[in-house]
């Protein structure tokens, strides 16, 4: 190190935590950019502090458009369920009936908030912008089964038809999301439900995807090896000897839910395998 | 101090020497405990208020400002919340140096202010050598940090406590050698003495001397930050480094002992900065001599130091922290060669200027003019930048 | 910077679990150090912890449902996982989009990606112990999130794509507004710069650290800003540009030493902490262009409502925020996706990180994955 | 290099080892032999008409009859891209690795031998890399069924609310 930028290193040290010390001293004279937040604890304390941000409430600083809770306007829906189909994630239930005159009836309209994420996806398809969201974004409280929203009435809403009912305006916008908000705080008759199986998952045949082009020189059969996973051998192994133990001691215990799961496994194995060798028969003959 | 405790002696009517001694034992323990609770603790709490306000302040947001007017009572708040929680530790902890750890910090930071003058006549205890204890109880306070580091049982604590072992050790020569200046112009270890060669206006102060105290007095400052490790050498708890370093273990009233200790150090880097290099208590011929004067100069006292806990606290929220090798670098390869050209260009002015006071007044007059030209760069910058950014201005610190 | 590490003397290994919960992992990584006092020696990256299967979930959703799941992947910069994503299966369609909604698209990208650099650099000054640069950065960032909360209502997971355009046009109040904060913006980064990038100690605490050369970083597949760092000039929007990016006139900002006078090395974290700063810079332009530019029409292309791309397997590239962002897509001709991989930048960063490590100090470490940019659930998907 | 280009030099020097080779897709793509992956990898990284020196992603995918490993490439320098595919066995996937050609392919195959269970010989550090080690099943297969519990934790979260819908429905109907 030579005694210049021995030298060099003090200024330009010194010098930057100057420039810096005058950055933050200067922000001392700048407003902060925050405000209180208050909306649960001191209503007052809030308004104080948007007063002096120049805002009425606090809805203002959100804009226009805003993708917060959903909110139903029963009276303009049509009962189409475009909506149930856009979600990704099957927040939306609707249950559909017909009445005596052949009109479409809305039994159920259900939206589950503790599982939305807001992605506006089935707002955009709804012929009537009957559902919508609004600009409300507090709805946590201590009871999830409280945020499943229910928009029907129990006895069913005669689906919104614009040829047979002439005209109708959605109602405002946020208008009927404050009274489910509150209603969300009461406490629940049972909070803590009861424990449910798990669902047998769907059993879905499996087809192979088409090829893209059938340009190939020389298709060799990819060969079938029946050989099973190590990890898989593992478990097995050590379920059988588990097994052997028990047999051993002569003592009667539940079959483990893992000997469930490579049972089910080799059994689909098995029909996936049938299921190829038929494929690659059809395939085959044509190269 | 030993007034009281004699006058307490006559009029009980004790004539044995053991219980004179226990009598003045119990008066020393009474007052520094009424010191402690009346002064240090609200000073460091108030100070963690403040430090947080400030800190808001320059990063665009409020800070804390519900508890009490103005979130004024946040540090009660936070003491009150500390002490219930539960004192929580590790299985594998070493129990007692656990447990002792705190003290010790908290020890070495409160033991100091005995003998820190704040005005003529109030000082616990005028040590003729003052400055010789306080380097020599703060070590106090690296004994406890590694302590705690070590019974921890957790590698996070232990490397936090070695760091700050080596870093307070580098960091006490410098120190030792830069007071050492002070020393030697005042011509005495203790306190009260050394505030008393100075003056009250900025040219008779020990930083005005000549030019060397300049570099003398950052030295000083910055190797006390060193020594107390806040940023930018807070290596023994770097937050992103260590998760907490040093006390990541501790919670409830453990922890805010810890607390507590560094924001007390902040009171004593500053009372030391101030008695030292800033003139210390000292008033105007006029506001001299009298006990009667004392909140005046305690004033002046309290104002000098307050500045300098600005500036360590605004350093804070300013710079980013060092690396180990770095901070050894900037103490070995910087101040230590640095102070020990500066104690000889001291002693060599000494000897050139002795009894020629004219020279003497000239040469302050220079290098005050050094020191203001530093701050008045630094308020320039702040001007500048406030323009850069079309920033609207706005003194209401009362959000 | 680090002469120690040559002396070929080790004591006993220490081994050191940094992370999960750890406060400069960002997100949810882990690390196995293994040390010798403060000296690394490695540190092996353990990553998993956030992964949501999100590959497994495409596979049973529509083209048009997955959208939601692309602001996921990468959730700093989302609208340029959107954009990714949106690219890749027009391409696949054919499908052309309208002009003015491509303008809006990449309005939108920039101003995600200035967001996302904003996060970037100040967590890694944040990580440094320097708090207020980070501060300063998330207060800009947020009127930048106000303008994205107007263009398409959301603040974070914005999902305004859609395939063939956007959900909303843009309105000209907003236009009004973002043309008046760059011109802010670009003040407040030349406060960020004078505040912290030009500070010699942060200076000093990144020149030399976690040097990745050109060859290590085409090795190891690192991309975007940390590639453009080591000196290798290529940016996704230049090389194969998509949108309209063959438009608009902006510079690639490469990596030069920017700390050479003190000790720094072409690659080191430094050089990727400037180039960031430095495509802000450029991000700021390009919007300027976009909205002087910005054309009339239509926002959303004529599209079918059941989205079937014809059969094949395509792999789209895109420039992400924290690099190259590739979306593979294998369609079987019906309307979800067979397989869907997507390709990141943090992932290929990530990988390199045994190597990296290498002999540097544990605050290097910490340095280290700040200047990469790593986002936890990008690597885990 | 044009795509077309492309696939006839690699025809003219590996035609035997090349199953398919098209650019008429979205993407230039070739199959390649098992056997000859190696080969066929150093030629596209070392030649100076090939120069792939940055390999973008590599994955697997399950397409029933046959698990496909591929991986795509990328020349800096000469900025052509090419899809390089195996095809393999379903019931044990196994290729030579690729990671020692280009390191990038280290934690692709890693993830690819996690989800799909393609094992790569000769890598150098062949765990999982997303799901715990002691994981039983690859989950990106299609036929893959989720186990319903991981070391006594429950793998299927129920939704409270999800189990109310259901009830009033019966109720109803």
């Amino acid at each position: 190190m030579g005694f210049k930028s021995y030298i060099k290193n003090i200024k330009e040290t010194l010098d930057s935590t100057f420039e810096g010390m005058g950055i933050t001293l200067s922000n001392l004279a700048k407003r902060p950019v925050t405000f209180d937040y208050h909306s649960y604890g001191d209503p007052k304390r809030m308004q104080k502090s948007l007063e002096k941000a120049g805002l009425k409430n606090y809805i203002e600083t959100i804009s226009e458009g805003y993708r917060g809770i959903l909110e139903v306007d029963i009276d303009t829906c049509t009962g189409c369920g475009l909506c149930e189909r856009a979600c990704p994630i099957d927040v939306i239930t609707i249950e559909k009936g017909k009445n005596e005159d052949k009109r479409i009836v809305v039994e159920r309209f259900a939206i589950d908030n503790a599982r939305c994420m807001f992605c506006g996806l089935c707002s955009i398809p709804c012929p009537t912008n009957s559902i919508m969201h609004t600009k409300e974004f507090e709805a946590s409280n201590y009871y999830i089964e409280n945020l499943l929203f229910e928009w029907a009435d129990s006895d069913g809403y005669i689906a919104y038809n614009a040829k047979k009912d002439g005209e109708r305006e959605r109602a405002e916008l946020g208008s009927k999301i404050k009274d489910k908000l509150i209603e969300a705080t009461i406490i629940p008759d049972e909070f803590y439900p009861k424990k449910v199986k798990a669902p047998k998952p769907e059993k879905v045949k499996l087809k192979a995807p088409p090829t893209v082009f059938g340009n190939r020189k020389t298709r060799k059969p990819v060969e079938e090896e029946v050989v099973e996973e190590p990890v898989k051998k593992v478990v097995e192994e050590a379920i059988k000897e588990e097994k052997k133990e028990n047999i051993k001691k002569e003592v009667n215990k539940p079959s483990d839910i893992s000997t469930d799961n490579t049972d089910g496994d080799k059994k689909k194995e098995k029909e996936v395998a049938e299921e190829k060798a038929t494929e690659n028969k059809d395939n085959n003959p044509k190269e | 101090m030993e007034s009281i405790a004699n006058s307490l002696i006559q009029s009980w009517g004790i004539t044995s020497s053991t219980g004179a001694q226990l009598v003045s034992l119990l008066v020393m323990f009474g007052f520094a405990s009424v010191v402690l609770l009346a002064f240090f603790l609200p000073f460091a709490g108030i100070t963690s208020w403040l430090e947080r306000r400030i800190a808001g302040r320059m990063q665009s947001r409020v800070g804390p400002n519900i508890n009490g007017p103005q979130g004024f009572l946040q540090w009660i708040a936070d003491g009150v919340k500390a002490m219930e929680k539960e004192d929580l530790m590790p299985d594998d902890a070493d129990a007692p140096l656990f447990k002792m750890a705190p003290y010790f910090v908290f020890m070495g930071v409160g033991a100091t202010l005995v003998a820190i003058p704040f005005s003529e006549y109030l000082v616990l205890s005028d040590l003729n050598v003052g400055i010789f204890y306080i380097i020599s109880v703060t070590s106090f306070v690296t004994v406890g940090i590694l302590l705690a580091g070590w019974s921890s049982n957790n590698k996070w604590s232990l490397i936090g406590g070695v760091r700050s072992a080596s870093q307070m050790i580098s960091y006490e020569i410098p120190t030792a050698l830069s007071i050492l200046t002070v020393v030697l112009l005042s011509g005495s270890l203790s306190m009260q003495d050394i505030v008393k060669a100075q003056g009250f206006w900025p040219w008779e102060w020990h930083i005005s001397n000549n030019p060397f105290m300049i570099i003398m007095f950052f030295i000083f400052f910055i190797s006390s930050l060193a020594e107390g490790s806040r940023t930018p050498f807070d290596l023994p708890e770097a937050e992103s480094e260590l998760v907490s370093g040093f006390n990541t273990e501790y919670s409830g009233i453990r922890f805010a002992l810890f607390f507590l200790a560094e924001w007390g150090n902040l009171f004593v880097i500053g009372a030391m900065t101030t008695t030292l290099f800033l003139g210390g208590w000292q008033a105007p011929l006029a506001l001299k001599g009298s006990m009667w004067l004392t909140p005046v100069q305690f004033m002046i006292f309290m104002t000098k130091m307050s500045v300098v806990v600005f500036i360590i606290i605004q350093l804070r929220w300013t710079l980013p922290r060092v690396r180990v090798d770095q901070l050894m670098i900037i103490c070995w390869h910087y101040f230590v060669p640095l102070s020990l050209l500066s104690i000889l260009a001291v002693t060599i002015w000494m000897a050139v200027s002795h009894g020629n006071s004219t020279i003497e007044l000239v040469m302050s007059i220079f290098s005050t003019a050094i020191w203001l030209y530093f701050v008045l760069l630094v308020l320039y910058r702040a001007v500048r930048n406030f323009k850069r950014t079309d920033a609207k201005l706005n003194l209401n610190f009362l959000e | 910077m680090s002469n120690i590490t040559e002396k070929e003397v080790f004591f006993d290994e220490m081994t050191l679990n940094m992370g999960p919960h750890h406060p400069s992992t960002h997100g949810v990584l882990r690390f196995v150090l293994k040390t010798d006092g403060e000296i690394l020696k490695t540190a092996i990256p353990d990553v998993g912890f956030l992964h949501r299967s999100i590959e497994k979930i495409a596979e049973g959703l529509t083209y048009s449902q997955f959208f939601p799941y692309t602001d996921r992947v990468d959730y700093l910069a989302a609208m340029n996982a959107n954009q990714a994503y949106a690219v890749a299966v027009e391409k696949m369609l054919g499908i052309e989009v309208p002009e003015r909604a491509e303008y809006i698209r990449v309005l939108s990208a920039e101003m995600n990606r200035i967001a996302s650099h904003m996060v970037g650099v100040g967590a890694l000054a944040s990580d440094l112990g320097a708090f207020t640069p980070f501060l300063f950065n998330l207060r800009d960032r947020e009127y930048l999130y106000d303008y994205l909360e107007e263009m398409c209502g959301a603040r974070l997971t914005y999902n305004y794509f859609t395939i063939g355009g956007v959900h909303r046009d843009l309105k000209t109040t907003t236009k009004d507004k973002i043309l008046k904060f760059v011109k802010q913006g670009r003040k407040n980064l030349d406060e960020f710069n004078r505040l912290i990038a030009y500070n010699k100690i942060f200076i000093r605490r990144l020149a030399g650290v976690a040097v990745v050369d050109k060859e290590t970083c085409i090795e190891y597949g690192i991309v975007g800003p940390n590639l453009r760092a080591a000196g290798v000039n290529y940016d996704v929007r230049k090389d194969q540009p998509y949108s309209i990016y063959d438009k608009l006139d902006f510079k690639v900002p490469v990596g030069k030493a920017f700390a050479a006078s003190d000790g720094g090395v072409l690659g080191d974290a430094y050089d990727r902490f400037m180039v960031r700063i430095l495509e802000m810079e450029e991000s700021y332009n390009i919007i300027e262009q976009v909205l002087k530019n910005l054309p009339e029409g239509e926002i959303q292309a004529k599209v079918p409502r059941k989205l079937k791309p014809p059969v094949g397997d395509i792999y789209v590239p895109t420039e992400s925020a924290r690099g190259e962002m590739g979306y593979y897509i294998f369609s079987d001709g019906t309307d979800k996706p067979w397989r869907l991989k997507i390709r990141t930048g943090s992932f290929s960063a990530m990988s390199a990180f045994e190597e990296i490590s290498n002999g540097y100090f544990i605050a290097d470490l910490v340095s280290a994955i700040g200047s990469f940019d790593i986002v936890a659930p990008e690597v885990d998907r | 290099m044009k795509p077309s280009e492309l696939l006839d030099v690699i025809e003219a020097e590996f035609g035997d080892f090349i199953l398919e080779s098209s650019d008429k897709g979205f993407d230039p793509y070739i199959v390649v032999e098992p056997d000859a992956l190696r080969d066929i990898s150093f030629f596209l990284k070392d030649d100076e008409r090939m120069k792939f020196d940055f390999l973008r992603t590599s994955l697997g995918t399950d397409k029933i009859d046959f698990i496909e490993s591929l991986f795509v490439i990328y020349s800096y320098e000469l900025k052509h891209q090419l899809i390089v595919k195996v095809e393999l066995n379903h019931k044990n996937p196994e290729v030579d690795t690729v990671a020692d050609i280009w390191k990038a392919a280290n934690w692709y195959e890693r993830e690819s031998y996690d989800l799909l269970g393609i094992k790569y010989k000769d890598h150098p550090d062949l765990r999982r890399l997303m799901m715990p080690n002691d994981w039983v099943g690859h989950p990106l297969l299609k036929d893959y069924k989720q186990p319903k519990k991981y070391h006594d934790m429950d793998l299927y979260r129920f939704n409270p609310v999800l189990k109310v819908v259901k009830k009033k429905a019966k109720k109803k109907k």
